[in-house]
């Protein structure tokens, strides 16, 4: 795709870095880019232990892992209020460290047990955290799309100026749920900002065999009213401007958009499938790890002398103790109690509900 | 208490739960600038305006969806089905996504959603518009599944619904729209989970919900008149939960009980009303629990195969004699 | 609508009648330009009959007309061959016509008789005929777009060069299975030829209150491979000329195509719907009754003197008579035989089946 | 006879029946180029070729479609769900069109296909990836509906399914696919309808179908080792129809019933056999039919929970002794 190539030169040269420098850092605080990169990093670190911890048979089902996205999850969060709404499907333990839930409460979950952040109910793909408006964490591809635009209907409803974020994968956008949803936040003007992560591939298929569109965002034709771009989600500084643009739209004239960050996962889709092997080549994935998010932000902050090559070893180190407590949390934390199994099936009353339910226990 | 349509007393229930929380919406397609396909929302555009009372795309995946999503922010949508043929469509937002999110989210989102609209034959729409679609919700935990049969408990009903703070599945009979009955002018709810004896009688128990319970009413009077025989007729409006005990206490007085219900004959209402009555009756069981049904087909259009399709007064009594062993 | 009011002048003036005689009679065959016409007559009058049967209570269940489209049917189901396939939503009577369903096999059909095109079973809205490949006939909006899908898809399978030709509403064009659909469609280049007929309203519904996009026909954008034209379905000719455009493409080039005939209904939606009222003004029907496509076609061909008005009442008073003999046949047609209740629903052997299936009867 | 799992059993009916008609062909997420999910559909892309071996976007209800059309035109979709909690977005294609178009054309299309996947619950992929879908389906007159519990059933019925003139449900075990067991040389079917009895015994009959056949099995032995109780379980192999005949020849031997599915405890298929049991065997009963199912909520992640969701040995034999008065 013309947008990767482009992209995977830039920022190779020196003269581009001198050149983008000033429009790139976007006027940000050092710190507010340095916490940009201790995000990535610990997002970077905490899947590491958790494919860690899932070898060792402590966490189970399935396990999607982010490795190679940081920067998309850590750019648009980063652009929204803490009043704002994320929602997110299946991939999505960075989405929840970036927007704030504690790394232990998520570890915790993975590892079913009571203190997760979905009280070991949900697991790795349905974390939830209400107190930071995380909104999960949905298995079933493009079901959480409508549920977006339903939560952007509250706020205009409400008539708030909050808006919702919506990550999705490339193939979901052949679903009929995206289309629907599109549909109706751009009819109703919804402060919705859906940012397709094309990581290229569902499963082992590759978006290109199964999309009739070479560039997912274009899809955005389709609904009037729907701005659109395409991201390099692989440099978190543009990540980060492109959602201030569209969050600026939403929040300020409700207009939805839709965002398309060309990203790539270097791991496998799930615990179960390598890294790479039929769909993809090992070169392939070596190529796009050349390209590594969190190393050529790093590499720019200690460029531009905005961070030490120490002060790197620091940030890495301290996300490397946060996820290695948030694991001894984790291990601590005791399984959920089954003499509760009936308390969250319903949040009301439910009349002669579990006593006959199964008379034959 | 002065008579009202089945029609009158939902839209009095919607337009009483919207004045009364502002939170309530309602969203469907036709339902704002048309009153609704069966004019159940009749006025609420103008009392409420366009943001509470809205007209929705053909998109039923899509606006379900989205009253899941406004329900987590604490909204409590209405999304009304024209009918609930079509919600096949949506079953993965109501049952992938409002019935397991509470529990999924470890308890933090509740999902506060009525799902409504007509089910059941009507006449002459021919398979694709004629199901019942009960048994595919009620085998659901995480929802609660209604089906009324009057006025007065489609109203009360409905506002416990809308009160409710988990997803429920409110399903109406497309042909009692135009019933009239006694709607009280005060307040009043109908709780969710609880039948109602709709005839007292000690010779057999008759156990229905929705349009057939008039159906079963009907049978009833003509076998005290024919046969002498005073059936007790049970309403469960609520098939999930099952209120099991007031069957049961009646069984065990009666001795002899039947199931009607409109839908198909297999894994149903009928088919688990059986289980319980057996195992909680089985020693006050002087013949095997009967049942009426649908026919096992789809909805033929052609009226005078939908009329032996669908339980009539004459199946019903013919299964009332049977289990009652009066040939 | 642009397109609307450069379509309603047209047409009009003696000047443009010249200037398109030729381009626009397609060089068709005086007796075909006839068969068009009386087509869209014994549509018509087929309807009008069939709502007076409907009055009568001869007819139940839901009966949708489409009095005033009958150039869209007209137009492009004879730009088609005998062994390409139709398919269609509820509104369905037209195409079955002219498709060469018999007429009394309709009637009998909606009047739920043994003798009916579907044997009584299925009524207005499912209407077939295998023997002229019309394929129903389907009440859930949008159902049948996959389907068609895959009538190209079996076609393309067997290596054939014929279509399928697929009508929907204007209504339908935001449901998920019309982009699930056109997605496959062009993505596997399908033979098919998607024809929405934008009527203006999904039941009481403008469809400018629903869809996020101002000329439906502009959602071919998201899917590449899908040739799309916009039509004036109140012109017979226009209607075939830009089919038989779409029926090349997906003979030829296996290529799928999206057309939006601009057309209008001028009864209700049903039979329970008033032909005007709180959606739509009297004098908006009328003045798309001052449209005609019927009358404006017969016009022409009796300005062009291919057609004398002796001619046209000839016309006319046979397809009433068609009409008539087969509102008799249907009057006469047996009702279905109740002793085969079980007969249609499982075309194979059913183990122990019916006999068990009630047992309290 | 040669050892096959599951999972190759499948593959090779899906290979046999490719071979055998080239109208028949294979649809579904990653089922050709990565060899399905479950790897189920492996070496079939290379011996068949693209459009008979199809990658589809991922899109469930636009190609379950896609097989109805290419169905009524005559050819033999597969089409695979990769699991059936997603095929409840397909539902409206295989419930308002699939099983209705035959008798809606008035016997003109028929649909000749089979939509299959893995159903249940496997290890800990939480609510929305761990539901028993049977009841859905078997309560929908047109369908037919196949759950195997052996790598022999599984083939044989397949097989079936695939020569079936009308459209089969077929619900595999997410958990079946690695389990071994005898697989003829030749060729065999296994009809559509008729129950197995897996086990013979006069001591009481446990019906089941699909994974929880092998806990039935396990629970049996149990009870002939501990309490001399020797069980007969019958696996169903095919829940629409019910081969009812078979369940009640048993339990007029065995006057003790006792149905065991993983399913959610209402309105399910054991509810059904119960209705049918009693109506048919009523005399024969020495005690209520009894009944192990899923518990009724969604299916939490933690593996504790998990655990006691499902029906296990132990439940099951808490179940057949409480059903046999031994305590
Ligand atoms: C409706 C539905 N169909 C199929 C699946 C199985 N499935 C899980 S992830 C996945 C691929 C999704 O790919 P993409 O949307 O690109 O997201 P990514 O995994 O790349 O982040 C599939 C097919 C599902 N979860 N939901
Ligand atoms: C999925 C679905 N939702 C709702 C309906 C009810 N309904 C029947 S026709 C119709 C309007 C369709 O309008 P359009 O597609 O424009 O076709 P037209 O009636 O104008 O020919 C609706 C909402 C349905 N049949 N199917
Ligand atoms: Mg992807
Ligand atoms: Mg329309």
């Amino acid at each position: 795709m013309a947008t990767r190539q482009s992209r995977t030169q830039e920022g190779e040269t020196g003269t581009d870095r001198e050149a983008e420098r000033k429009p790139d850092f976007l006027g940000l605080e050092p710190e507010n880019l340095k916490s940009l990169l201790r995000l990535m990093i610990l997002a970077r670190r905490f899947e590491e232990k958790a494919a860690e911890s899932y070898q060792l048979g402590k966490i189970g089902g399935f396990l999607h892992l982010y490795i190679g996205q940081e920067a998309v999850a850590a750019g648009a969060i980063t652009a929204l209020r803490e009043d704002d709404f994320v929602i997110s499907a299946y991939r999505e333990h960075a989405q929840a460290l970036v927007r704030g839930v504690a790394a232990r409460a998520v570890m915790a979950e993975l590892y079913g047990r009571a203190d997760g952040c979905s009280k070991g109910m949900g697991g790795s793909m349905h974390l939830y955290d209400r107190s930071v408006n995380f909104m999960g964490g949905h298995g079933i591809v493009g079901s959480h799309l409508p549920i977006a635009a339903g939560v952007g209907y509250a706020i205009r409803y409400r008539k708030q100026d909050r808006v919702c974020l919506c990550f999705l994968g490339d193939a979901a956008v052949n679903i009929g749920a995206f289309h629907e949803a599109l549909n109706m936040a751009a009819k109703w003007e919804l402060p919705v900002i859906y940012i397709i992560e094309n990581n290229e591939y569902g499963m082992g298929t590759g978006i290109d065999r199964t999309a009739a569109i070479s560039d997912l965002v274009d899809r955005a034709c389709a609904f009037e009213g729907m701005a659109s771009e395409q991201v390099d989600g692989m440099d978190v500084l543009k990540m980060r401007a492109a959602t201030e643009r569209a969050v600026r739209l939403a929040r300020e004239e409700h207009r939805p958009s839709l965002l398309e960050a060309i990203t790539y996962r270097y791991m496998g889709h799930s615990m179960a499938d390598p890294s790479h092997g039929t769909y993809r080549s090992r070169e392939e994935v070596e190529r796009w790890r050349g390209d590594d998010p969190i190393v050529s932000f790093s590499d720019r902050l200690i460029a531009t002398g905005l961070m030490t090559g120490q002060g790197y070893e620091e940030m890495d180190q301290a996300a490397i103790e946060e996820v290695e407590e948030a694991a001894e949390f984790a291990e601590a934390s005791p399984r959920p109690d089954e003499s509760h199994i009936y308390d969250l099936v319903y949040s009301d009353e439910y009349p002669h509900g579990a006593d006959r339910r199964d008379s034959w226990r | 208490m002065a008579l009202a349509t089945y029609r009158d007393a939902l839209n009095q229930a919607l337009r009483e739960e919207m004045s009364r929380d502002e939170d309530v919406f309602l969203i469907g397609e036709e339902v704002a600038e048309y009153d609704g396909a069966y004019k159940v929302s009749k006025g609420l555009l103008d009392e409420f305006g366009e943001w509470r009372v809205r007209d929705a795309p053909i998109a039923e995946l899509g606006f379900a969806g989205l009253g899941v999503g406004a329900a987590m922010t604490g909204l409590r949508p209405i999304v009304e089905f024209m009918t609930w043929n079509f919600a096949l469509l949506a079953m993965d937002q109501i049952i992938n996504s409002a019935a397991k999110l509470y529990q999924m989210s470890g308890g933090q989102y509740n999902v506060p959603i009525v799902f409504r609209g007509p089910g059941g034959a009507a006449l002459m729409l021919a398979s694709q518009h004629s199901q019942s679609p009960e048994p595919w919700y009620a085998y659901v935990p995480g929802l609660k599944v209604c089906s009324p049969a009057t006025p007065y408990d489609a109203k009360g009903l409905l506002k416990s619904a809308v009160r409710d703070n988990d997803p429920v599945v409110f399903i109406e009979g497309e042909l009692l729209y135009n019933i009239k009955g006694e709607v009280p002018d005060e307040e009043y709810l109908v709780p969710i989970g609880a039948a109602d004896v709709k005839r007292a009688g000690d010779g057999l128990t008759i156990v229905s919900y929705g349009k057939m319970v008039h159906t079963a009413l009907d049978a009833a009077e003509k076998l005290a008149a024919e046969d002498g025989l005073e059936a007790e007729v049970i309403d469960l409006r609520t098939v999930r939960p099952l209120d099991i005990a007031t069957v049961v206490t009646s069984v065990r007085k009666t001795n002899r009980a039947l199931v009607v219900e409109e839908g198909w004959p297999v894994a149903n209402i009928g088919a688990q009303l059986v289980d319980d009555i057996q195992r909680e009756a089985f020693d006050s069981l002087d013949a095997p629990v009967a049942r009426v049904t649908g026919l096992d087909v789809p909805m033929p259009y052609a009226r005078n195969l939908e009329k032996i399709v669908v339980p009539s007064v004459e199946t019903v009594l013919r299964a009332a004699r049977q289990v009652s062993y009066i040939s």
